[in-house]
This record gives C-alpha cells, structure tokens and sequence, in this order.
C-alpha cells in the first residue's frame, strides 16, 4: 500500500548537443569561477576592484543564461535539450565520466534564479560590505559559489552534480565562517559543513549504486535504464539521495544546521540559506525523478521527510527572537513545501520548483531587507529590541511586506500561488498531509506576522545610541527589484506555463481530484493563514513586548527556543558518545594498541632480566648449567633415537 | 713388521707447518733476544708468519685438486690425520686474515700511551711496587705472540682434523693460550683473572666431555678416522647407545667452544674479562675453528644420520638464538652485549648448519648449507673484530670505557668512530647493503631449503629481538644526551696508531664489499665444494 | 638494452648528492642546502625524462638488468611501469619540495639533513624502480637508515625514542618479509635455477598453502609499512616528533612502498592467496579508515593528528587495491600520489604554522587567520585536500575507492564512505581550533607566509587543483598498469546489474502517448 | 673377544666422579684434579675399547692424551697461581666478579 497514487511515466534525458549561443553554456560555470580565483588568489592587489569584478561576473552569466532561455523558449518542446561535453573527467575500467553539462528547462528556471538573485545580492553586498576589510575576499568567496551552485544544475552526470555539491558546501562554510573570529561563527561553519557531509553519504553512495547497478552515472544513461532496475533497487538509491538532500536542504534530521549558518552576512544567508543552495536538495530530487516515478516507497519516505520539516521549522520560526533565526525557520519550513511538491510525484514536480523560485525571490528579499535593517540597528539582530522601524526605514518596510506578503499567500501574491498548488496537490495525494500542509500555512502566517510586528510596527525599543537610517541605493536597488519579483512572480502559472514548460523533463500527468473543490482548497487555506496573523496579532501586536524574553513560558515553547532539541538530540545520539569513543580509541591507541606493539621489548627485556639472573658469576653453576646441557643433549639423542 | 715411512704431504700442509713453526720461532726469540728487541721482533716475526701462511694457504687452495666427481676438491693428507679439502683451505684462509688482525690490535701501543694492552708482568701484583717497575720500564709480554700463534695453529687443525685424536689435540692447542691471554689484561686484572679461570676450568670441563665422547665412538666405530666412524654410522652397526652418547659430548665440546645455550655461560665473562684485543681475535677465530670442526665433525662423521642428530641441533639452535639476542638487551657493558650478540649468531650459525649438505639435492646453483656457513662466518668475523676493534678506541680515565653509559652521545663529539661502529653493528644485525644481511639471508635460506622452517621461524623473531638492541646502542650513541652516569664522566674517542685503523679499515672494507658485491666471497664459498672424506 | 640507462642516473644523481653533501665546505651553512635542492631538482628534471620517455601502453620498460650475486639468482634490475612511474615522480617532485619548505628546520647540522634526504631520496626512487626481489628487499630496507637518523637527527624532544620505534616496527616488518624473501627463493629453487626476476617469479608454479604462507610475510611487512592497524602505532609517534618535512617523507614516500609493494608483490607475486586474504585485509582497511579517523579527532598534536589521518588514507588506498576490479585499483593509484601532494601540502604548512607558533599543540594555537591569512588559505586548502573535497585530487581517488568497495560489498563501501564525514571532522575542528577565533595579542604581528614557503607549497596546490579537474593523465598511466595486473590475477569487474539490452527503450516521444 | 662392560662402567663411574667433583669442590686445585680424573676416565675407556677392538688407536690416543693433561696442568697451575697471589684464595666461589 503506498501512500500516494501509482507513478506515471518516466521521462528520458537525452540531450543534444550544443551549438549557437549553447556553446557558451561553460562559461555560465567558467566566469564567477574565474572571477573567484582572481579574488582569492590575486592578493591584496585587487582590494580596490575586487569586488566589482565579482559582480560583474555573475552578471555575464545571467546574460548569458537569459540569452539561452530566449533561445530555448524558442525551441520546440522536444528539442529542449542541450548537452555540451567539456572533456572526459573520470575514465576508469567501464566508468566514464564527462565533465558533461545539460541545458533542459529545468536547469534554465534555476540559471536564471541563480545568476539573477546571485547578481542582485552580489549588487547588495557591494553596499552591505562595505566597511569590511575583507569584502575583496567575500566577493571572492560568492563567486565561488555562483559557480559551484550553477555546476550543480548544469552537470549532466551525478558525479558532476556531487561536484558542485560539495563545492556549494565549501563556499557554505567559507562564507557562514567568514567572520571567523567568532567562535560561534567558526563553530557554525564547521558544523553546517559535517552535517553536509553526513548527507554527502547518502548522494555518494547514491551514485556508486547506480554505477554498479546502471555502469553509469549520467542523466541519461540512468533515466533510460532505471525502468530495468528492480524497485528495491530504486528504493535504495531514492532513499539515499532523499539523505543528501536532507543534508543540503536543511530536512529533519539534518536540519541543525541551518539555523546556526546565520552567523554568516547577511548576503550570505539570502543567497545561500534562502535562495539557492538549500534548495539544491529539491532539485536533486526533481531532477532524479525518474528514480523517484519507479521508487514510491522513496517517494512517501520524501512527503513524511517533507511534512515533518514543514512543521518543524515552523515552529522554530515561532519561538525565536532573532529575526535571522526566524526567516531560517521559516526557510526550512518552506523548503519542506517544495520537498512535499516534489515528493508527490509527476503532479508535484512543476509545483516544487514554482515554489522553488517565488521562494527564492520572496525570501532573498526578506534576508536582504533584514539585512538592511540590521545595517541601520547596528548590526543587532534580537525583533525585542526592534519595533516602529518602518518609520526610519521605509524602502526596506515596503519591500520585506511584499516578501511578508508573499510568503504568508496572501491573495494574488506569487507565494499565494505557489503554496496554495502544492497544498492542493497534497490533499489531493493524501488528505493527512494536506492538512498538516494546510496547518503549516497558518503557523507560517503566525511567525511571519509576529516578525513583522515585532520589527516595523509596535513601539521602538531599540537603545538611544542606534540611529535606524535607511540603506544607500546600492542596497535598496536588489530589495526593490525582489519586491516587485515576489509580486509578479506568480505570473509563471498563467495557463500552467510552467506546468508544461518543465514537462519535458519531469513528465506530467494530472492530479488526482481533491476531496473538496480546488477553490474551497484555497478558500480554506486563506482562511488559515488569516487566523494565523489574528492570532500573531492578539498575542504580539497588542501586548507590551519584553525586552528580554519571557521565562514562563510552556514546554512547546521553551522546546522551540532550544530548536525542538534538535542539537539536544544530536548530541546524545551522535555528538557524546563519538566524542567517548574518539576518547576510549585514543585511550585504546595509545595504551592497548601501542601497548601490545610496542610492549614487546619490555616483555623480552622482563624475561632477559629474569634469565640473566642464572649468570650469577660462579663457575660452578656454569659448571653445572653445562652438566645439564650435556645430559639435555644426550637423553634427547637417545629419546629421539633409541624409542 | 715392517716400518712403512708415514707420508707427509708438506706442501698442502704448510700453512700449517709455517704458523707452528714461526711461533716455535717466537719461544725462541723469546727465549734469547733481549727484552727492548723483543717486540719488533715478535710483532715482525707472527705478521710475516701469518702472511706467508695465508700465500701458501692461496697457494694450496688454487692447487686442490678435483676428487670423485668433482663435487669436492682436496687430499686426505699426513695418514689421515688431516683433510686439506676445500672447506679447510676457506676456513684457514679466513682464521689467518683474522689473525692478522689480532696481530694488528695485540700490537697497538699507542692507545695505553706507549704500552701494550697486556700486563707487563702477569706474575707481579696489581698495584705492587714490581708492576709499576714493569710499567716504567715499558715491559710487555711478548710472549703472547707465540701464544697467538699456537692458538691460531689449533684453529688451523682444528676444522681440518680427519680423525677425533687430531680433533682433540687441536682443541686443547687452540685453547691453551686462550686461556693464558685471557688473564693477562693490564688494566682490571683482576676480572682478567676470574675470566682465565673461568675460562679454563670450564674448558677443561668440556674438554673432558668432549675426549669421553671421543672414547665411546671410538668404542663404538673401532676407529677414530672420521671415514671409518661415517662407514660405521652406515653400517647401522650394534650399540646405538654408544653411538648417541658419544655424538652428545663430542657435540658438547663443539657447542662449547661456539657458545652456544646451553653451553654459553662462559661467553660473557670471559668476552667481558680478556683483554679487548684477545677478545676480538678470540671471538672471531675460535668461532670459526669451532664451526669448522662441527661442520666436518656432523657431515662427515655423522652425516649418514643426520635425522638423529638435527633435532637436537634445531633445539640448541632456537635456544641460542632466542637466550642470545633477549639477554644482550639488558646489559649494560658493550663487550658483553658483543658477547651475548655473538651468542646469537652461534644461533644463526646453527640455523646454517641444519641447512641440506648435499649438492645433489638442491637446484642448480642453489646455495648449499656449507656455503652459508662459510660466508656467515665471513661476515661474523669482519663485523665482529671491527666491534672490538672499536670498542678499545673508546676510553676514559680508567682505560676501554665499557660501560654503555659512557658511550651516549658518542655520535656527536666522534661521528666517525660512532659512524663505523653503527655500521658494524647494523651488519650483525643483518641489515641489507652490509655483509651480515648477505649471511642471514644465507644461512636462512638453506635452514629453509632443509624443511627447518620453525628454526627460521624462531631465526626471525630473534633475529627482530635482536635488531632491538643493536639499534638501541645506535641511538644511544647518536640521539642520547650523555649525563655520565654517577661518575659523570664520557667517554671519548682516542686516537689510534696505524695498527688499529688499519684493522678497523680492513673490517670496515670487508663489511662493505661483502654487503655490495657478495658474489665473488660466495663463489668462493662454493668453489670450496663439499668436504671430503 | 644498450639504451641509455634513464633509471640507474635517475638513482643515482641523489645518491651521489648525498654522499657528496657531508663534504661540503662547513663554514656556508646555506651551501648545503642549495646544493640540496640543486640535486634534487636535477633529480627531478631526469624523472620528467624518463617520465616523457615512458609509452603509456608498453608496460614495464627502460628495464636494465645485470647479474649481481648469481650465486642467489639476483639481479640489479630496474624497470618502470604506471605505478612505478607515478611514484617516481611523485618522490622526485617532494624532495625538493621538502627540501625548500624545511629550509630552517635542519639549521643545527644542514649538511646532514641534506644528506640523508637524498639518500633517502636515491634509495626510495631505486625501491620503485627495482624488478627483481632480492633487489627490492634490499633498498626496501636500507631506506631505513637515512630515516631512521632524519627522525632521530632533527626535530623535537623524544624523537630518539621515535626514532627507535619506527625503526623497530620497520625492521621487525622487513624480517617478517624476509621470511618470505627467502621462501620465494626455495620455491624459485625448486622450479629450477632460483631467480628473484619479477617476471621469472611471476611464471613461477607455487603451491596453495606455500603462496598463502609467503603472501602473509609480504603482507604483514606493507602493512607495517603502509601502515593499517593494528601496527600503525610508530606512525603517529614519529610524525610527532619529526620535523615536518621528515613526516612528508616517511608518510608522502616511504609508506607508500607499503601500498605500492601489495600491488606490485602480493597481488603480482600471490594472485590466488591475495584473493584468499581479501575478507581479513579488507576488515583491517575499514577499521583502519574507521579507527585511524577518530583517533585522529582525538588528537591534540598537529603533526599527530596528520600523521593518524594516513592511517585512515592508507586504509582507502588498502582497500581499493583488495577489492579487485579496475576502479579500486587505479583509485588506490591514483589515491597514493594525490595522498602524496595533499598530505605533504598539509604536513609543510602545519610546520610553517608551528614555527611560527611555536607550539605543536592544537589547543594553544587558534586566531591566527587574521594576522596571516595566505598561510590560513593554504592550510584551509590542504585540508580540504586531506578531506576529498571534489575540486580537489583525493577526492577523484577516493571516490573511485569507494565506487569500487560499494561494487564489491555494498556494506564495504557503506563503512569507508563514513570515512568521508569523519575527514571533514578531522580536519575541519583543526582548522577551526588553529585558524579561527578571536586572535590573541601575540599573535598579532605574527608574519603571513613569506615567498620561498608559498612557492615550496604552490606547486602541490596546482597539482592538487590540476588534477582534480583533470585526472587524466594520471588515469591514463595508472590504467594499464591496473589492467594487466588485474588480468594477471584473474578478475574482471562485474558488469553492471542492469543490462542496457534488457530495458525496453523508450523516449520523451514514446511516454508522451500514455 | 673379551667383554668390556665392566671397564666401561668403571670408566664412567670415575667420569662421574670427576664431573661431581668439578660441580661440588670450591678449591680450584682439586676443581682442576677432577677434571683431570675425568680424562683419566677417558683414557681407561678408550683403552678398554682398544683392546676390545684390537687395534691400537685408543691406546695410542690415551698416550696423546696424557701429553695434552700435561700441557693443561701447566696452563692450570699458572692461571690458579696468579689468581691466587692477587686474590689470596684458590676458591672458585671467590672470583665471581663477572655476572648478569
């Protein structure tokens, strides 16, 4: 019995190959990766137009990723295709592997996304960093993982996705751990990077599966061969990159992270923990989707894994006091909506990833305005010391309510539309998780409204030393841009455009009928999120706002503040007793191992200073030592000999 | 009856017939030159003897002819008496090239300023007013020259001996001035003495085992020709009994003179007693005489039952290696570590002999047990006397600094000296690009070949305990900040007269080539062919 | 066999340097050292020769061979193939390395540390070079001695007793080896004339339990030498106390006879008792990639901690080359030169970090990024190196390992591949605990890493970048070589489960009329 | 032929006696007169043995042996002299420097 319905035809990647403007597609990876190692290796050298190089760079790819998109929009659907074979990476026995790249609708919607959003924030960074010594060094670092991030969407194959992958996770660590002298940032780096790591299990075993299983690893060969693996097979290898994408995506139970990576800059946090990397798990998933159509025990294992971490960090977005903090919770909640999406199959796919990109602007947007806000509130970041800042910052109130708007599916807002289909879908699949789709909708309008509250509206709290002022044009630019993005971006369901655009790739196939009419579905959910903002209105919005938070407070609550004991649980499950047996293995090494190798010369000097004892210096018990060798010998002789 | 004129082939015989000779010269210079002559003259007189006794050695061994099939060369000479066959010439030209360097270290004046390492009066008291005098006065014992030679004539006979008579005598003339040498130290006489004594009661001792196995295979074969007693062994004659009594003490004696468990106890205290120069040549010499007379005693006395005898030998083999090399890491005095080393080696040295004998069962060109115990004795001897060499070098106020205390930090203030002795000693352990790994892997090899895998087994791990030690001292000597112990003091490096470095280069150059180019030493080994009887 | 014989110049230029340095005038300290690199860049420029020389498809070749000591059927023969090259030049490439990034750090006795290096240079290219056993066995050992005196002549406190260990593990190793040494050549024996030639031993006939009994001599000496556990335990003590130029050395070049020796020997020599053995070594390889990992979290010794992270790579490389098929096999390869460049990247900068700091304990460093971020960027990317970051060399090796363990047991490859997380552990707390924080007042002025330190390490970084992009020209050295000795033992790889002629084909065109 | 059984067990019981007495006396003199009967133990083996094989090899070798006694007494008697002088004592327990 499987949760969800029976899968649909699985789509094959068979790309042609690249001519025209498509040969420029290396590029797209090549420039932010040259601008990155003029950065970081040019030295001091190029402090002074550092960091306008990095935005220049990212800004060729978008040009470049547009001009293919008009390109392929002119195409005919079945010619979507476009595959460039840079040279052979990996050539070993019967392994082959290319550093192949692939053009399809799929990779164009996140080209575009990528360098677009990449090219404002990098515009925003240029103001945010300013005064940052190292912003040459920044910018270096964000072009790295431009380029990293678009080789993940572009490989052909999955070792070329693994590549970008972890290169994606190394700008990650780089860039969470840039302010490095804080220990929590430092910490923060390292531990999104391990937790990463443990989801790169999944994905590299993932991929040897499929080697040994396919002899391949590329789109291609895989999506045509998948239909002749048995399905525990595929089961196997969805579940395994179902744990990469947890790992990348920041799903329970590899979540922890995520709310820790805040400590990087703010850029970092809209660029990568919004917009881009954290989704990659979505991709990863929606992109393998003709392992998912034939695997549908992976697919339920996705929707659980999906609508638990919709909730999860929903809550968490509830509880906590950092507006950072709570745009993270709110991320993850939101990527559990795309995983959900993606985990429900052909119907699901072209929904996850329309969620995918009003997300990625909507939130972008939200980062960056609470970046602004936070570069006017002297970089604090606790809302209990915000409040009333629409006032002084009026640019970034306008444009965070679009994102605010946006997010909560108001009305005609892009998230409306996005989140309203993927709920629709779910009930439709399976009306428990619809439901607690639909309850995560409300809980979403809750903590979102109370951040709003919290921040622009109520009374200030702020200290008389902080002058809110609103950001210089350079920052202001990007939110606006985002703004209007998160406004229109709905626009991309008109007449299922993106429904059919991505079917060449994730096949289609019409969902099943919900249980109620479509629109009573939307009905419903607006219903919900309006009694979430109520109540975020009774709650905060017309009581007086501590400045520290409340010590009275249930056990739902103080488990929230403390991340559902996520990093409780890891440090009983995993952190305490590796961190005992690293210490009874070193005890182990240095004594019982080495012991045991090394003893040796202690054992024999023991038994020689035993023995030397019987040369005690008197010729008479040489004398009788040999008198017992004599006999020795000759009663051996004899027993040897003479029985 | 009538009188049938023994023959005498004087020719093959004359190394022998010159060293007797020239150290019956040196009783008599001795006897008629005045003292201040003496020393020239005995120095001048054994080196030459020795020289011209290793040319007539050369000279012989290229004569030798072909005998049977041509797997042996040589002649039974004077009535059986002596065998001048392959093995024996290998053997004396190796026991007079060491000699040599005995001579050599025996002469060396420079290092006890002026004097020589023994006593100049070995009758006068310690401290007594007639040893001072004898000290003033410059007064040696030359006479340990002649004794020098007499022992290096026992050892001559001794691996050649054709019939048990002979074997005898040559032990008791090899080990007579042994004995005396032994005691004549100039400095700790009084350990000098204990090591004499020991020394010769316990030689004595073994000496009387060894004559008692002599008779009972005399009783039991009819005869004391080493021919005869092999056709008895093969005839499967009665009286077994006598038989293994006898091979037990005539074995006993041998296993003494090598020094192997259980038969050791007398190696440390008497390397550790004897004058370092005695030491050197004793540990050396004997040790190949000793091999000599075990391997002709074994193969072609015994050869014929060999499985009666090899799992003793295999017993007293895995004995003295393992007592060997586990009881040289606890001393704490560089000649006795030697001495306990070379306990170990007679153990390795036994591993060789358990090896195959007979060409005929092995490959073509595959290395036979006698070949491997010749060239191990090769290696052995060069290491071993460079040692020793190198430990008279090594001094402080009260003489050899012995004591390995004295020897920390020795690298840094005489790199070379402590260079060359790392070197010597990394050969005993058997290190590749030196002689003894050649030898080990030798004398492993064949112990394989034979089926002995257990003693190779037991070879290996002794040989690893072995290792231990040696690279200890290397790094005492290299990396081991001195702190001098109670008496804070070090030991340095003294500088040597000619006679010295030159034995230590002559080691030194023997080590090496015999580690780079074995080829034409091992050669040389097999051309030696098998014994004869 | 009238060529030019590349290999025995190859050989003998460091050799010669060696015993020509003790001579050097005393009064320039400095001569010394450049007559060091002199040598060892001369060294290398006849390893690229004999490197440009080489034809990927002819196997074994430039061999040369005389008789040494007929008398054991031994030759000094020399000849290269993939792996032997690879390594060649791999060590060709170190020594100067070293040699430049330690340029202080034999200051007390410049003419010894040189010395010895080259020796152990000579005596390490001669190990890789030789085709003959007896030969092998000898330089196998004799590259003892130079390390032995480099552990025991340069670095910190405790190093004697270092010293002795390692030298002991090795030597008791290389007995163990001689035991089989010796019972290749009554087999060899037996069969006929006795010959130690790799290619006449190769034909030779030996009986079941005789292979299993000899391979377990080899086996047992390679892995104290590579090292796996359970006799790894010299490795973490001589890497502490050696300099770090010494630990790139014995880690980088010397251990890597251990691996390369199970290749060329056990596997070459002992295909049917190499296949016997295959259960046992490869749980040892996983409990050494395992073990050696967290042992390594554990430390608070930097060099130690680099020293213990080999223990967990030599464990990959083990395991590649136990699972039989193309893809270990030439991941174990190509696994041995990249752990080469980025253990040795991460050994040098660890010691730069040290001299600067001086102290080599973890916890009493930390903040330095700030006051000198060139060396915290070359220390962040040898470590990424160490941990397979892909981008990076390691990481091509040590997927391919894993690739390769996966298709041999599905459970082998789950266990190493925790490997993976355990490196980012690893190297990532030490970076975090040496590199990052707050940066104390000392360390404020401290100066970033000057030119000769970044050019001694620059060449490993392009290397590592290089060839993680771009692997294949060591892929296709290390190919053939796996190949034919893959076929010499008798294994092919497994084809994949699915067979393309069984799926029915099908296209977006076809699925689009459902 | 005549039985020599009886001569032969003589001679070993005399060559025990020589051999306890070696193990049991302290004074190296009488040490040394042990050892000295165990050769003569010797001699009356192989005499016994000569006759019974009749030949005169052993009788021969018991000449040679005595000889070699001699030289052994003369050695002996020196090296117990001189430690003797130096030491006061001809106990064997005494010298007991040399050990371990």
């Amino acid at each position: 019995m499987y949760l969800l319905s029976d899968a649909g035809h699985v789509p094959v990647v068979a790309p042609t190959g690249a001519d025209g403007i498509y040969s420029l597609m290396w590029l797209v990876v090549a420039l932010p990766l040259l601008g990155s190692a003029v950065l970081l290796l040019g030295g001091r050298f190029t402090d002074r137009w550092g960091h306008l190089l990095g935005t220049a760079m990212p800004i060729g790819s978008f040009v470049i990723s547009l001009l293919m998109f008009v390109d392929l929009l002119g195409r005919d659907e079945a010619d979507r295709q476009v595959g460039q074979h840079l040279y052979d990476w990996i050539d070993v026995g019967s392994l082959h592997i290319g550093m192949d790249l692939l053009y399809d609708p799929l990779s164009a919607l996140f080209l575009l996304l990528i360098t677009g959003v990449g090219s404002l924030i990098h515009v925003y960074s240029i103001g945010y960093m300013a005064h940052d010594p190292r912003r040459r060094r920044f910018f270096g670092y964000l072009n790295l993982f431009v380029a990293a991030m678009l080789m993940l969407i572009l490989a052909e194959n999955y070792l070329g996705l693994f590549l970008g992958w972890e290169g994606v996770g190394l700008a990650s660590y780089l860039l969470i751990g840039f302010w490095q002298h804080k220990p929590s940032a430092a910490a923060a780096a390292k531990k999104a990077f391990v937790m990463n790591r443990v989801g790169d299990i999944g994905l590299a075993l993932a991929i040897a599966l499929m080697f040994v299983t396919f002899g391949t690893t590329s789109f291609s060969g895989v999506s045509a061969l998948a239909g002749g693996a048995s399905e525990n097979t595929l089961t196997a290898i969805g579940l395994l990159l179902l744990l990469g994408a947890c790992g990348k995506s920041a799903q329970v139970p590899l979540q922890a992270w995520l709310l820790d990576a805040m400590e990087g800059p703010t850029p970092v946090s809209a660029l990568i923990h919004a917009a881009t990397m954290v989704t990659a798990g979505v991709y990863l998933v929606v992109r393998s989707n003709f392992i998912f159509e034939l695997a549908p025990h992976a697919q339920t294992v996705v929707v659980i894994v999906a609508t638990v971490t919709l909730l999860w960090g929903a809550v968490l977005g509830c509880a906590k006091d950092d507006i950072k903090k709570v745009l993270a919770g709110s991320t993850m909640s939101q990527i559990g909506y795309m995983m959900l999406g993606a985990g429900l199959g052909t119907a699901g796919y072209a929904f996850a990833i329309f969620h995918l990109l009003t997300h990625g602007f909507f939130k972008a947007n939200m980062f960056l305005g609470a970046g602004s806000v936070m570069h006017g509130m002297n970089d604090d970041v606790d809302m209990r010391r915000y409040g009333a800042v629409r006032h002084a910052m009026p640019v970034t109130f306008l444009t965070f309510a679009m994102g605010y708007l946006a997010i909560i599916g108001f009305p005609g807002f892009s998230g409306f539309w996005s989140k309203d289909k993927i709920i629709e879908t779910a009930l439709a699949e399976n009306w428990l998780v619809g439901v607690l789709a639909l309850l995560g909708a409300g809980v979403t309008g809750f903590y979102m409204t109370r951040l709003m509250l919290l921040t622009f509206f109520t009374e200030k709290r702020w200290k008389d030393d902080v002058h809110p002022h609103e950001s210089p044009g350079v920052m202001t630019f990007p939110l606006i841009v985002l703004a209007a993005l998160s406004v229109l971006s709905g626009v991309l369901l008109l007449g299922d455009w993106i429904v059919d655009w991505l079917s060449p790739v994730v096949g289609h196939a019409e969902h099943h009928e919900p249980p109620i009419p479509a629109l009573a579905v939307t009905g419903l959910a607006v219903l919900v999120v309006a009694v979430g903002v109520a109540i975020a209105w009774f709650l905060v919005g017309k009581r007086e706002v501590a400045l520290t938070p409340p010590e009275d407070v249930s056990f739902v609550t103080r488990a929230a503040r403390r991340d559902l004991y996520g990093d409780d649980i890891n440090d009983t499950l995993v952190v305490r007793p590796g961190g005992a047996l690293t210490r009874a293995l070193v005890r182990l090494d240095s004594s019982g191992v080495d012991g045991v190798m090394a003893g040796g010369p202690a054992q024999v000097a023991g038994i020689a200073g035993f023995l030397r004892r019987a040369q005690n210096g008197f010729v008479r018990t040489y004398a009788l030592s040999l008198l017992g060798g004599v006999l020795l010998v000759v009663l051996a002789l004899l027993a040897v000999n003479l029985t | 009856m009538d009188f049938t004129k023994p023959t005498i082939e004087y020719a093959e015989l004359s190394p022998l017939l010159i060293v007797f000779g020239v150290a019956i010269l040196g009783v008599l210079v001795e006897a008629f030159l005045p003292r201040e002559r003496r020393y020239l003259s005995q120095v001048v007189l054994s080196s030459v003897g020795l020289v011209a006794a290793l040319v007539a050695t050369v000279w012989v061994g290229v004569d030798l002819g072909k005998v049977g099939d041509g797997a042996a060369r040589g002649l039974v000479a004077a009535e059986g008496t002596v065998v001048v066959d392959g093995p024996s010439v290998f053997l004396w030209g190796l026991i007079l090239v060491f000699a040599l360097g005995g001579v050599l270290l025996f002469a060396e004046r420079r290092l006890e300023a002026g004097v020589s390492v023994f006593a100049g009066q070995a009758a006068a008291l310690p401290g007594t007013e007639a040893e001072r005098q004898a000290s003033t006065r410059g007064l040696d014992h030359t006479e340990v020259y002649p004794l020098l030679m007499f022992a290096v004539g026992g050892m001559l006979l001794f691996p050649a001996a054709g019939d048990l008579l002979t074997m005898f005598v040559a032990l008791e003339v090899l080990s007579l001035p042994l004995y005396l040498l032994t005691g004549l130290a100039r400095r700790r006489r009084l350990l000098s003495q204990e090591a004499a004594l020991k020394y010769f009661l316990l030689g004595a001792f073994s000496s009387g085992f060894f004559l008692y196995g002599v008779a009972l295979i005399y009783g039991f074969a009819g005869s004391m020709q080493l021919e005869r007693i092999d056709a008895a062994v093969r005839a499967n004659v009665e009286n077994q009994a006598l038989l293994y009594i006898g091979i037990g003490m005539l074995a006993v004696g041998l296993l003494f003179k090598v020094g192997a468990v259980p038969f050791q106890a007398w190696t440390p205290d008497v390397y550790q007693g004897a004058p370092t120069a005695v030491t050197a040549f004793m540990a050396a010499g004997t040790k190949i005489a000793a091999f000599g007379a075990l391997l002709r005693l074994f193969y072609v006395g015994f050869g014929a039952d060999r499985w009666g005898w090899q799992p003793m030998l295999w017993i007293i083999a895995i004995l003295t290696m393992l007592i060997g090399a586990a009881l040289a890491i606890v001393q704490t005095d560089v000649k006795r570590m030697l001495a306990y080393s070379s306990i170990a080696h007679t153990g390795f040295l036994l591993t060789g002999v358990l090896g195959v004998q007979s060409a005929t069962e092995l490959a073509d060109g595959e290395v036979t047990s006698l070949q491997a115990v010749l060239f191990y004795l090769t290696t052995y001897g060069f290491a071993t006397i460079g040692a020793f060499a190198i430990v008279t070098l090594v001094r402080d106020s009260g003489g050899e600094a012995t004591s390995i205390q004295r020897w920390a930090g020795l690298g840094r203030r005489s790199p070379l000296v402590a260079g060359v002795f790392a070197f010597f000693l990394l050969s005993l352990a058997g290190i590749p690009l030196t002689a003894g790994f050649v030898g080990k892997w030798a004398v492993f090899t064949v112990a394989l070949s034979a089926g002995a895998w257990p003693v190779v087994l037991t070879a290996i791990a002794s040989s690893i305990i072995a290792v231990y030690f040696y690279v200890s001292f290397i790094r005492l000597m290299f990396f081991t900040e001195p702190d001098g112990g109670a008496e804070g003091e070090v030991a340095s490096v003294t500088s040597p007269s000619i006679l010295t470095s030159a034995a230590i280069v002559i080691a030194l150059a023997g080590t090496v080539v015999l580690g780079i180019v074995p080829g034409p030493v091992l050669d040389l080994a097999a051309h030696a062919g098998q014994f004869i009887r | 066999m009238n060529e030019f014989p590349w290999l025995t110049v190859l050989i003998a230029v460091p050799l010669v340097g060696a015993v020509v340095a003790p001579f050097l005038p005393k009064a320039n300290p400095v001569l010394a050292k450049q007559f060091g690199v002199a040598v060892a860049l001369l060294t290398l420029a006849v390893g690229v020769a004999v490197a440009v020389q080489y034809d990927v498809d002819a196997g074994m070749q430039m061999q040369e061979q005389h008789t040494w000591i007929e008398a054991f059927g031994v030759h000094y023969a020399l000849g290269v193939d993939g792996l032997g090259l690879l390594l060649i030049l791999l060590t060709a490439l170190l020594v100067p390395i070293v040699l430049v990034a330690s340029w202080h750090e034999g200051d007390e006795n410049p003419a010894a540390f040189v010395g010895w290096t080259l020796a152990l240079e000579g005596l390490s290219l001669a190990v890789f070079a030789a085709t003959d056993v007896f030969l092998f066995y000898v330089v196998f050992e004799a590259t003892l001695i130079p390390a032995y005196f480099l552990i025991g002549g340069f670095g910190r406190e405790g190093r004697g007793a270092a010293a002795l260990k390692f030298l002991m593990f090795q030597l008791g190793g290389g007995l163990v080896l001689l035991g089989s040494v010796i019972g290749l050549y009554v087999v060899s024996a037996d069969q006929g004339s006795p010959s130690y030639l790799l290619g006449d031993l190769a034909q030779l006939d030996i009986s079941t339990e005789a292979g299993r009994w000899l391979f377990a001599g080899f086996f047992i000496a390679f892995a104290v030498k590579a090292p796996l556990f359970p006799v790894h335990t010299w490795l973490a003590d001589t890497t502490e106390k050696a300099t770090p130029g010494t630990s790139v050395l014995l880690v980088c070049v010397l251990d890597k006879i251990g691996t390369f020796g199970m290749l060329r020997f056990c596997l070459g020599l002992f295909p049917e008792a190499s296949q016997w053995a295959t259960p046992v070594v490869v749980v040892l390889a996983l409990i050494s990639i395992v073990y050696g990992a967290f042992v390594a979290i554990g430390q608070d010794d930097v060099l130690r901690l680099i020293g213990l992270t080999s223990l967990s790579h030599f464990g990959f490389i083990t395991l590649g080359i136990f699972v039989f098929s193309t893809q270990g096999g030439t991941g174990s390869i190509l696994y041995m030169v990249n752990h080469g460049l980025g253990t040795a990247a991460l050994f040098l900068v660890a010691g730069y970090l040290i001299r600067r700091r001086g102290t080599t304990l973890i916890s009493q460093m930390g903040g330095l990024e700030k006051a000198t971020p060139v060396l915290a960027g070359l220390f962040l990317v040898a470590g990424l190196a160490t941990l397979g970051l892909p981008g990076l060399s390691p990481f091509v090796s040590e997927f391919l390992v894993i690739l390769a363990a996966f298709d041999y047991r599905w459970y082998v490859g789950a266990v190493a591949v925790t490997g993976i997380v355990l490196a980012a552990i690893y190297v990532l707390w030490m970076y975090q605990r040496t590199m990052t924080g707050p940066t104390p007042p000392e360390v404020e002025g401290t100066r970033d890493a000057s030119v000769r330190e970044v050019a001694a390490v620059a060449p490993l970084m392009v290397a590592l970048v290089l060839f993680g992009f771009y692997p294949a020209p060591l892929l296709d050295v290390a190919n053939p070589a796996v190949e034919s000795l893959l076929s010499h033992v008798g294994v092919s790889d497994d084809p994949p489960t699915v067979d393309p002629a069984d799926v029915p084909p099908h296209s977006y065109s076809e699925g689009e009329a459902h | 032929m005549d039985d020599v059984t009886p001569y032969i067990i003589l001679s070993s019981i005399l060559f025990t006696i020589g051999c306890v007495g070696v193990l049991t006396r302290r004074n190296a003199i009488v040490v040394f007169m042990c050892v000295e009967l165990m050769l003569n133990a010797c001699n009356l083996a192989l005499v016994a043995f000569a006759k019974q094989h009749g030949n005169l090899d052993g009788q021969v070798a018991a000449f040679f042996v005595m000889v070699v006694a001699a030289a052994e007494v003369v050695v002996g008697l020196a090296i117990i002299m001189t430690i003797f002088r130096t030491r006061r004592s001809a106990s064997v327990d005494d010298a007991s420097l040399l050990k371990y």
